[in-house]
């Protein structure tokens, strides 16, 4: 069972990955990218709990009383930022390549080849 | 006092980013060219002098004063050996080429891309110089949204856009991969910084650490493009503007592979040392098999920036194999080959990028005798050439005659059969394209891509006057340096003493955590080069002359039988290359598990 | 490849990634016994040594403030690279905007007018919203929330603005040479709170302001000046990645409404 | 393990499988904002309210906005081409019968 999180996060990885190869659509594919991101998430979230851990935020609670790892969620935190703007990013070249190409499939993208 | 300028090469551009981009509408275009150009170059004097002093005595930087407690890294901190202030400085110094060069190209374009490249080259800097595994991460990401930005900078055409959605989604793929293999490193050891990780691991090699070490891996390898993750750098660099295919080419994915060994070097020599020889066998054969298919791809195309790139694959599999060889003395070598690699390809792009420039096209067979008159653009390409082929005394000469020497002293005698065949078939292949485009040499050919060849148009109108100084200059100075580095005296002992400071994991953990000086020791005395390396170079340089004009000659397009499989096997190659970037994300995926597979079971075979 | 090999080749891969991940995932340490020794120093020394209570933000903009330096740059980046990206070229805006005006008369739509009520109910959303935004912004040092949170709370309200239909407004409130400048001044300011600490001699990202008390608005020193400048920046930037969505619609609606 | 936290991490995997399985990117929208809240939710009850805060601000709105104002182009986009097709058929109409 406390290999439960870790499967979960390794699962999120790969579905998302299977989206991203079988992807019809470019907005499809970026939203499988925002899943697979949060197979990192899980991951860390993991990581750095504490059973019993109050959350690292000590107004109102005693300094020692144990508390989950405050560095992990920094990391996820800028990890989410991130997301967010690799998405943006990325839909915008999506969006241009619609108005040049006339489709988001990437099946019937074919200027690069060989 | 030099310790204070550590934090300066990425704080310098990131300010004047955010300056020029917040000004954006009230900045003239060549005051942002003259302050870029500032900048880049301030960063480069900078880093010089940082490469100087780490080279007496490595740098360590804690950021806001958060020195470790009782060898816990509460903060971050640089910590700056010679290599990677050596790489921050070759970074601004194709940085400040490229401006130098887009100082004439783009005629259309505000102070975005400035700050772009700006905010480029410090993550570039701060990816060198971090001492941090986290924060490399975070230097990567912002490499990596600068350089997706800059890929599809030409939205007005077709190709830079799939060109850059197969680059961002496959190198962000990568980023979670790495991401990934970080945070299972950070819940064994309870640690970021590298220091402290690899003292934690001491020589640990359980299963965790050894998948740990395959994600990060395979994550940095996408940026470094190594086969099967390289599927992305062709696509990017056939359609990128020339100013940013010089730093694709010439740094940014050479620093995919520094982060490799950065990582490798500081944690994972204590974990592997006992099964040294299975990670040497994979990545020996992952090099290989990335220089061969780089040099077959390359020699098959016809678009000339494509060939480029796929040069570049090529030349990363050949310092692949030098990492590989997991020795000081090859390191050295990788690092030679890294300059003399990054100036002699970033001088072929810019010629690349005059010839779209003038004649607005980059198909060799199209340009087939058109650029007779450049003579002098021409005698770059062929210098340049020459120093991709490994002709002594170019920089690339001295990198490959210390890995193969290295190679042969570990009992890995044959390395120089793939530096061979690498150099003959990218050389070859720059020659033929020199000979046809320059002197018009060969059949005239109707390009045999048609309307499927990717559309280049012109970043600039075309002009049918003269090549500008602005164009060539940068060009012929980064050749010439290349040149320049090979007889520098000196320059493989501090090439040496550089890659033994890296390579020494113990040290490195005491100067982080333990606030210990290391002694200097005086640079080695460089011994000559056995005769037989000088040979390599001149025979390499040689078959790549002759394969380029047999491939010029009429027996080249015969059925003779010999060609059948080499034919064969190209074409399937090309098959696989197919520009679909979930067939990139399946093979990417594919290389991970193998990866992961491979490399406990060859530990476990006892290698 | 074909859909079939591709598909296949994948799932083997997967498969095989999956198993590799939960081998390793068997040597960390039992879910729920994080074992430090990182995050437990934080813990221990965090309070007193940055008179914050939320350890997360003393560890985002302190501890390991350099990375989320880099952090809103990359957010910086982005945002420059998406309106770079969506840019208009001049030729295609006419031609554009001609045909958008005529799909819009051939559909029978015009831009439609938001109801009275649909007005005052988000207008009078957008006081609470800012005082929020602000709220969160500054008490990232003593409650959860801080500059990126905050940020983009406060960049919703401009959105607010669009949604009840009152362009000029919005176009006055979010004139893309003002958000640019903003965003940029709150990227500069943390660089700035950066080089302050080596301008007193000490190294940068040092603390160079009073601690102040713990569990004071204005306490925990440069903490809340950087969380001020990344709640600029975040707003701001977001804002911009909105504009650069809207453009074409925003143009479009001014039109129709003169 | 408590059986809530069980149950979110559950019901975070299927949500995410989900959204990947669902092809019509316009109902995908909705999921990832609804996964986006899971997330959150599964942030609070694993103690890391800093981190939920940010990913509903983020992961819950402003990411399904764009995802939606992209597709909102996207379909302009689409309707401006038919448009124009449309005039040059037209205009070549014209001119062959001139």
């Amino acid at each position: 069972m406390s290999l439960l999180p870790f499967a979960i996060a390794a699962w999120l990885f790969i579905i998302g990955l299977y989206g991203v190869v079988t992807s019809k659509n470019f907005v499809h594919l970026i939203m499988c990218l925002v899943i697979v991101q949060s197979s990192t998430y899980v991951l860390l979230l993991a990581i750095g709990y504490k059973v019993g851990g109050v959350a690292p935020v000590f107004a109102g609670v005693k300094v020692g009383t144990p508390a989950v790892d405050p560095v992990v969620q920094a990391l996820m935190l800028t990890d989410i930022v991130v997301e967010a703007t690799v998405a943006a990013l990325l839909l915008a070249l999506a969006v241009q390549a619609q108005k040049r190409f006339r489709t988001l499939n990437p099946d019937k993208l074919q200027e690069l080849r060989g | 006092m030099t310790t204070q300028l550590a934090p300066l090469p990425v704080v310098i551009p990131l300010a004047a980013a955010g300056i020029l981009a917040g000004l954006n509408k009230f900045t003239p275009r060549r005051l942002a060219d003259i302050v870029s150009i500032l900048v880049s170059a301030a960063v480069l004097g900078i880093s010089l002098d940082l490469m100087n002093a780490a080279a007496r005595q490595p740098i360590l930087y804690w950021f806001g004063g958060w020195t470790p407690r009782s060898g816990v890294a509460l903060g971050i901190s640089f910590a700056i050996d010679p290599v990677g202030a050596g790489l921050a400085s070759f970074a601004s110094l194709l940085v400040l080429s490229a401006f130098v060069f887009s100082w004439r190209y783009f005629e259309s374009v505000g102070t975005l891309f400035h700050a772009l490249m700006l905010v480029f080259l410090a993550a570039m800097c701060g990816f060198s110089l971090t001492g941090d595994l986290f924060n490399l991460f975070v230097w990567f990401e912002l490499m990596s949204a600068a350089a997706y930005a800059l890929c599809g900078y030409k939205i007005e055409e077709v190709g830079p856009l799939q060109g850059a959605l197969n680059f961002a989604i496959t190198n962000t793929v990568g980023a979670f991969i790495v991401l990934t293999g970080i945070a299972v490193l950070y819940g064994h050891t309870g640690a970021l910084n590298l220091a402290q990780i690899g003292r934690a691991l001491g020589s640990d090699s359980s299963p965790i650490v050894i998948v740990a070490f395959v994600f990060i891996m395979a994550g940095f390898f996408v940026k470094a493009a190594i086969v099967p993750f390289h599927f992305w750098l062709a696509d990017a660099h056939a359609v990128a503007p020339t100013p940013v295919c010089i730093l694709f080419s010439g740094v940014m994915v050479e620093l995919g592979l520094y982060a490799v060994a950065r990582v490798y070097w500081s944690d994972m020599d204590g974990p592997f040392a006992p099964h040294r020889m299975a990670l040497t066998s994979l990545l020996l054969s992952v090099g290989t098999i990335t220089a061969a298919v780089g040099g077959m791809m390359c020699f098959a195309q016809q678009h000339i920036k494509r060939l480029l790139a796929y040069s570049t694959i090529s030349h990363m599999g050949l310092m692949l194999i030098g990492f590989a060889l997991l020795k000081p003395a090859a390191l050295a070598g990788v690092a030679l080959y890294v300059i003399g690699h990054g100036l002699v390809k970033s001088a072929l792009f810019i010629v690349a990028g005059i010839l779209l420039h003038r004649y607005a096209t980059v198909d060799e067979l199209r340009l087939h005798g058109h650029a007779r008159r450049l003579h002098v653009t021409a005698g770059v390409w062929v210098f340049a050439g020459l120093g991709l082929a490994g002709l002594p005394p170019f920089a690339t000469f001295l990198g490959e005659a210390a890995i193969e020497d290295a190679g042969e002293k570990a009992g890995q005698g044959w390395v120089w059969v793939v530096f061979l065949v690498s150099a003959v078939l990218t050389a070859g292949a720059v020659f033929r394209v020199g000979a046809r485009v320059f002197r018009g040499w060969g059949t005239r050919q109707k390009s045999a891509r048609g309307s499927k060849e990717i559309a280049d148009k012109p970043e600039t109108t075309p002009s049918r006057r003269g090549v500008p100084p602005q164009l060539f200059g940068p060009a012929a100075v980064l050749a010439a340096l290349a040149l320049a580095v090979g007889v520098t005296p000196g320059v493989r002992g501090v090439a040496q003493t550089a890659a033994t400071r890296m390579a020494d994991a113990a040290g490195y953990q005491a100067i982080v955590l333990d606030h210990a000086s290391i002694p200097v020791n005086p640079p080695p005395v460089e011994h000559v080069f056995p005769m037989s390396s000088v040979l390599r170079g001149v025979v390499a340089t040689g078959l790549a002359l002759a394969l380029a004009a047999l491939s010029l000659s009429r027996y080249w397009r015969r059925e003779y039988i010999v060609f059948k499989p080499v034919r064969g096997l190209i074409s399937g190659l090309q098959q696989v290359h197919s520009g679909h970037v979930g067939d990139y994300v399946a093979l990417l995926t594919l290389g991970v598990a193998a990866f992961g597979i491979v490399l406990p079971v060859l530990m476990k075979l006892g290698l | 490849m074909s859909r079939r090999v591709r598909s296949v080749l994948f799932v083997g891969s997967a498969l095989a990634v999956f198993f590799v991940y939960l081998w390793a995932a068997r040597g960390l340490p039992r879910f729920g016994h994080y074992q430090g020794p990182y995050g437990d120093v934080i813990n221990q020394v965090g309070v007193f040594e940055r008179h914050a209570t939320d350890l997360v933000t003393a560890v985002n903009f302190d501890y390991r403030g350099f990375d989320t330096l880099g952090e809103e740059f990359i957010l910086f980046i982005s945002v420059i690279g998406v309106t770079l990206l969506l840019r208009q070229q001049p030729e295609e805006a006419k031609d554009e905007q001609d045909n958008m005006a005529k799909n819009d008369e051939s559909l029978g739509r015009d831009a439609p007018e938001p109801s009275d009520a649909t007005k005052v109910m988000t207008l009078a959303l957008v006081g609470p919203l800012v005082a929020f935004g602000i709220y969160i912004v500054t008490h990232g040092q003593l409650s959860p929330g801080g500059g990126f949170q905050g940020g983009v709370i406060l960049a919703t309200a401009p959105l607010l603005v669009y949604l009840a239909g009152d362009y000029k407004t919005f176009q006055r409130v979010a004139s893309h040479t003002v958000v640019e400048i903003g965003e940029a001044i709150g990227a500069c300011a943390y660089v700035a709170v950066g080089l302050a600490g080596m301008a007193g001699g000490g190294l940068f990202l040092q603390n160079v302001l009073p601690l102040g008390t713990t569990g004071n608005i204005n306490s925990a020193g440069t903490i809340a000046v950087i969380s001020a400048g990344v709640g600029l920046e975040v707003a701001g930037g977001f804002v911009l990645l909105m504009h650069s969505f809207l453009e074409q619609a925003l143009s479009l609606r001014l039109r129709s409404k003169q | 393990m408590l059986i809530l936290q069980i149950a979110i991490l559950v019901m975070v995997a299927a949500a995410g499988t989900a959204v990947v399985l669902t092809r019509d990117p316009t109902s995908q929208v909705i999921g990832i904002s609804f996964f986006g809240l899971l997330l959150a939710l599964m942030f609070f009850i694993f103690q890391a309210p800093d981190v939920a805060l940010s990913q509903i601000v983020i992961g819950a709105v402003a990411l399904p906005l764009m995802f939606l104002l992209t597709l909102a182009k996207v379909r302009l986009n689409v309707d401006i081409a038919r448009i124009s097709d449309q005039q040059n058929a037209k205009r070549k109409e014209n001119e062959e019968a001139a």
